[in-house]
């Protein structure tokens, strides 16, 4: 018996729970030069913003142990380029694809969401809620649960496509900002983003990256997503989407049984891009190995103490 | 446009060359017959707290053999992991990457200028040149390193039949100075020929190259270095700012750009 | 010319920068096995109780990435052996003394420090007031800023040992519990305490640690460490000591550039029990070569873009 | 009290053992002197995301030629970089850590039992007492495995001249069964012998013998494992229960136990 990899949210059937992560897979163009994208769960593009923003200048990377820290700055080409030169893109793909969008204000989500909510190849969109990239004031939404709350009703009312949001890991905690998404009225949250970090070179003294602060990714914040996702999956009732530092079938699995419905791969992309398709082959094979068959039967079946 | 490929390769060959240099030869390399001059790869670390691939261009590549080449410095943690490669050792690459060379007009006089590690992919330039029938004597390799022990692979360039001319910065081999000031005196006393210039190398080294093309209107290439962390365009991490506006990614949009292109 | 390393914080005066992190180095008899505790800046003692501590039970401890995750549970002999049994081996030491504590209630810090202004070999006293380790509430007083000034102003009136405020980095925004700190009349700040995590056996759906959430340490959570120093550094005029990740000289370097008067060597010691002696070795080797006279050269330099 | 010292040594002699267990010999090691059987050494893995040293029981120590072996099982992550070990390659060793066995009455007869990798402290163990004039026909050596494969380094014991019982699961080598009911049929035929039990091996096997003990009134110690974040005693992680209350910590109270003292 072939295992079932296949999960729904929201009423989408995703063929599998592996998604990438936004801003690690770009608009898909680079990897559907490596593997058909048709493996992947869902594509998640990177975090579209009204205008084109080119992000921080360089540095806006750099390496840590196991992981990195990133302070690309959203760089973007913006909601009217993404819909006239990406979408076509991504109209020809059959997998699922997730658009992520941010804004300043809750009024530029509303727009972001309202004009795709013209397009008929987007299968849901994710709500950036807390980039540590930007100074402006209104990505911090994700740590501000009333912010939180509004920005998911008043995106749902022009917006038919189910919404995720996207949670930020830098709160005292992550429950409340979770339980407010929900009451907002999110289709399933996705989390972690990047913990905010820094690096200096003790050599120059100078700061690693351009924009001082940056985002903490890979192998080094799998704990704490981990932490994250299994506190709010006994806080809400939506799906939750996994996301830190899952760099193999069996960092899939630790999230699922933490309570994750399906997972995004970032920063690992970077370091096999093929990642999505090693863990398909091998998550299938421990399912069959140990009798599952279906992958929703881990969801949440950690063996607490 | 290529498609990049990930391959565990093996190492077939490890050589210290002067310094603190070395060569890794790989084996059942697949992909080596579509490894063009200034295409580089990106090599995984073993089981590391080191995150990211480390990129490395292409120093040569054997289509029939399946073998690739490498030449580096090293100097950081990551080409220090590398140096411990040994005969037979499995290695993990993502490659080939990025864009490459495009080779001059019959009539062009190939000026070569290389800084410290920029020497392997113009090597390999140089190599496949000669090669397709570009006269060797029609190409200059300007080969730059602070000392002596740091121009490195010596024989290889003598026999390709190219002029060479080295330069470090303490005259301990070659001419004394930096290499962009010797390749100015070499334009201006040549200026009846039809040059185009090729260079990789530090970025001071890249940004005077800039200038002396733009001096005098020379076309030509420069190879850019960023840090990676993805090699394959999907993490705009490693980008450069064009001259015109905007940034664009040393990994997928280069690592080659034309001279004037980007702002160094 | 020698570079001189010491540093001074609140009228006492270190030889070096370097300290141990408290539940590292225990009550500091094993690493005294290994070399004189003269050489270290200080000496911070495991989080010592009112009553005796158990902890919980094993597995407490689990490797991740880069770093551990730690349940200890706050096992400690409790303060009246501490005293009887721990105190006079400390007495002997020509190191500085540090005690940290932790209590279930503001009374309870506050008898612990009473208790300890007795003794005569204790430089400072470092509260614990974030250790994510235990269930009862009272030790998540880092996280609410009321209670972190509350707690300081009562510890201090009972108290003339000076106090350092050893905070949670688990908040939204640790600059606002720095500044309740420093409020309060804490002598100096101490972070980063761990993170929580979390980590699941994928083999045998199991938790790897019977509390199910652990602190996350280690050269993994480094980044955000600095990130949280450099944050409090411009929020606070009381000095720093910075934790998290520290395992050789340049980290220490990175530390200083952001920030902190000093520091706490804690994961990396089960790695390298010697870490101290290598770190401050290089770290000297290192002034020369740059030609910095004094360590406090470098506290805040940072070169920011 | 043992002081451990942390001493950078470097990999003598790389050996594989039958199944998946190797052997390595480090060589300029100065601890070896002091290393007793039932002393362990920390490891530190190369550069690597793996962040805690790994535990190793000394198997065998030379004073003179400073050397020091240990026997492994590549199991797991960290013991899969141990086999990769080479000859030459510097390796960072802490210790000798922990207590050590003690030595039975000279009228005792020894009862060692080994499951899997408990066998290398058990085998320095035997092969001391030998070595002090302890009669080797007062040594039973039960010796426990899944399959013949599993009982490794054999010419060793058999050299000793020790009464040798290998057990394995599956009968392929030696009697058939668990070691422990080999151990037990054994105390029962000779209950006119003053036995001591050693034991290490996994944990329900150290039950099981601690259960024997504690039937047929055997005195004996048993050799704990623990994961062990610092092997030194600071961290508290590597606990165990005892019968009577409160925690040890397996590294610095231990590895060594008395039957009946702990709670498995
Ligand atoms: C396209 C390309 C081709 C290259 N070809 C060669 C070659 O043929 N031979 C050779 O010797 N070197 C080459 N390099 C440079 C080589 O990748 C770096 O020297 C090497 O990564 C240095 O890393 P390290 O690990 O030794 O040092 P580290 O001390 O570990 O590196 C310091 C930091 O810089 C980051 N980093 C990684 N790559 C770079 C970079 N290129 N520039 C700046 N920072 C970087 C690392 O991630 C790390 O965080 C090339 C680089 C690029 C981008
Ligand atoms: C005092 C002592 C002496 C030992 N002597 C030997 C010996 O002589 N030969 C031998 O083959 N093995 C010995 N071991 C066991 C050896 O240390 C473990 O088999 C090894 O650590 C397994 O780790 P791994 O890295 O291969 O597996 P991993 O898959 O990496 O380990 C799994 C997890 O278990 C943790 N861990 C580490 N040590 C242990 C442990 N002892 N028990 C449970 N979990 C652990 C690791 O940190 C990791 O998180 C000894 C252990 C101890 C405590
Ligand atoms: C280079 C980089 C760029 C990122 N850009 C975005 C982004 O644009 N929008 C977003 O919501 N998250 C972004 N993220 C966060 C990731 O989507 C993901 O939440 C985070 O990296 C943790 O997952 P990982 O450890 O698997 O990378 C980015 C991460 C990285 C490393
Ligand atoms: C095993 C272990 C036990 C710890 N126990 C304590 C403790 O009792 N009290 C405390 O304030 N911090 C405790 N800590 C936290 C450390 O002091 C330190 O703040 C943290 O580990 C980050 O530093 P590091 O990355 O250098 O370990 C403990 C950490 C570890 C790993
Ligand atoms: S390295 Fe990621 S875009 Fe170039
Ligand atoms: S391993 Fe740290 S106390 Fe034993």
């Amino acid at each position: 018996m072939k295992p079932v990899l296949s999960v729904e949210i929201a009423g989408v059937k995703f063929n599998n729970p592996i998604m990438t992560a936004s801003g690690c897979s770009g608009y898909g163009e680079e990897l559907a030069d490596i593997y058909p994208l048709s493996i992947l769960g869902a594509l998640v593009t990177k975090t579209i913003t009204p205008e084109p923003r080119e992000g921080h200048p360089p540095p806006r990377t750099a390496e840590t142990d196991s992981g990195m820290l990133n302070a690309i700055g959203l760089a973007n080409v913006g909601i009217e380029r993404f819909v006239s030169e990406k979408i076509p893109f991504l109209k020809k793909q059959t997998t699922k694809i997730i658009v992520n969008v941010g804004g300043k204000t809750i009024k530029e989500y509303v727009e972001l969401c309202a004009r795709l909510n013209d397009q008929d190849c987007i299968d849901m969109i994710e709500l950036n809620l807390g980039c540590p990239n930007v100074s402006e004031g209104g990505m911090q939404f994700g740590s501000d649960p009333k912010m939180t709350e509004r920005v998911l009703k008043e995106a749902i009312a022009v917006c038919s496509i189910p919404i995720i949001a996207k949670l930020t890991p830098n709160v005292t905690d992550v429950r409340v900002t979770a339980r407010a998404a929900e009451q907002g009225g999110a289709s399933a949250l996705s989390l972690i983003n990047t913990l905010v970090g820094m690096s200096v070179d003790h050599e120059t003294w100078q700061s690693r990256l351009t924009f001082n602060r940056g985002g903490l990714s890979g192998p080094a914040v799998k704990p704490v997503a981990l932490a994250q996702v299994d506190a709010v999956y006994s806080a809400v009732k939506i799906p939750i989407i996994g996301i830190g530092g899952i760099s193999n079938y069996a960092d899939v699995i630790e999230f699922l049984l933490v309570g994750a419905t399906a997972v995004q791969i970032g920063t690992a992309l970077f370091v096999e891009p093929d990642a999505p398709i090693l863990i398909m082959r091998e998550l299938s094979a421990y399912m069959k190995r140990k009798k599952i068959s279906h992958v929703t039967d881990m969801i949440g079946k950690i063996r607490k103490f | 446009m290529i498609k990049p490929v990930r391959i565990l390769s093996k190492v077939l060959r490890h050589r210290k060359l002067e310094d603190n240099y070395y060569s890794l030869t790989f084996g059942d390399y697949k992909a080596a017959s579509k490894c063009k001059p200034g295409h580089f790869i990106h090599l995984k670390l073993p089981e590391s707290n080191l995150y990211f691939r480390r990129a490395m261009s292409v120093a040569s590549a054997d289509a029939e053999k399946q073998e690739l080449e490498i030449i580096f410095k090293a100097i950081g943690r990551g080409t220090k992991q590398l140096a411990q490669f040994k005969k037979n050792d499995p290695i993990d690459i993502l490659g080939p990457l990025g864009n490459c060379f495009t080779k001059p007009a019959k009539k062009e006089t190939v000026v070569i200028i290389a800084g410290g590690v920029g020497y392997p992919p113009l090597a390999y330039f140089a190599t496949e040149l000669v090669k397709s029938g570009f006269p060797a004597k029609q190409i200059h390799f300007f080969y730059g390193g602070r000392t002596s022990s740091e121009i490195v692979d010596r024989p290889r360039i003598k026999k390709l039949g190219v002029n060479f001319h080295p330069v470090t910065d303490d005259g301990s081999f070659g001419e004394k100075g930096l290499v962009t000031q010797s390749v100015e005196k070499f334009i201006q006393a040549n200026d009846d020929l039809k040059s185009k210039l090729y260079a990789c190398g530090p970025e001071p080294m890249l940004k005077a190259c800039d200038d002396l093309g733009m001096k005098y209107k020379l076309p030509g290439q420069l190879s850019l270095e960023a840090p990676m962390p993805c090699g394959i365009g999907v993490c705009l991490g490693c980008i450069v700012k064009l001259r015109d506006d905007g940034y664009v990614r040393v990994c997928k949009d280069g690592p080659v750009f034309e001279i004037g292109e980007v702002l160094l």
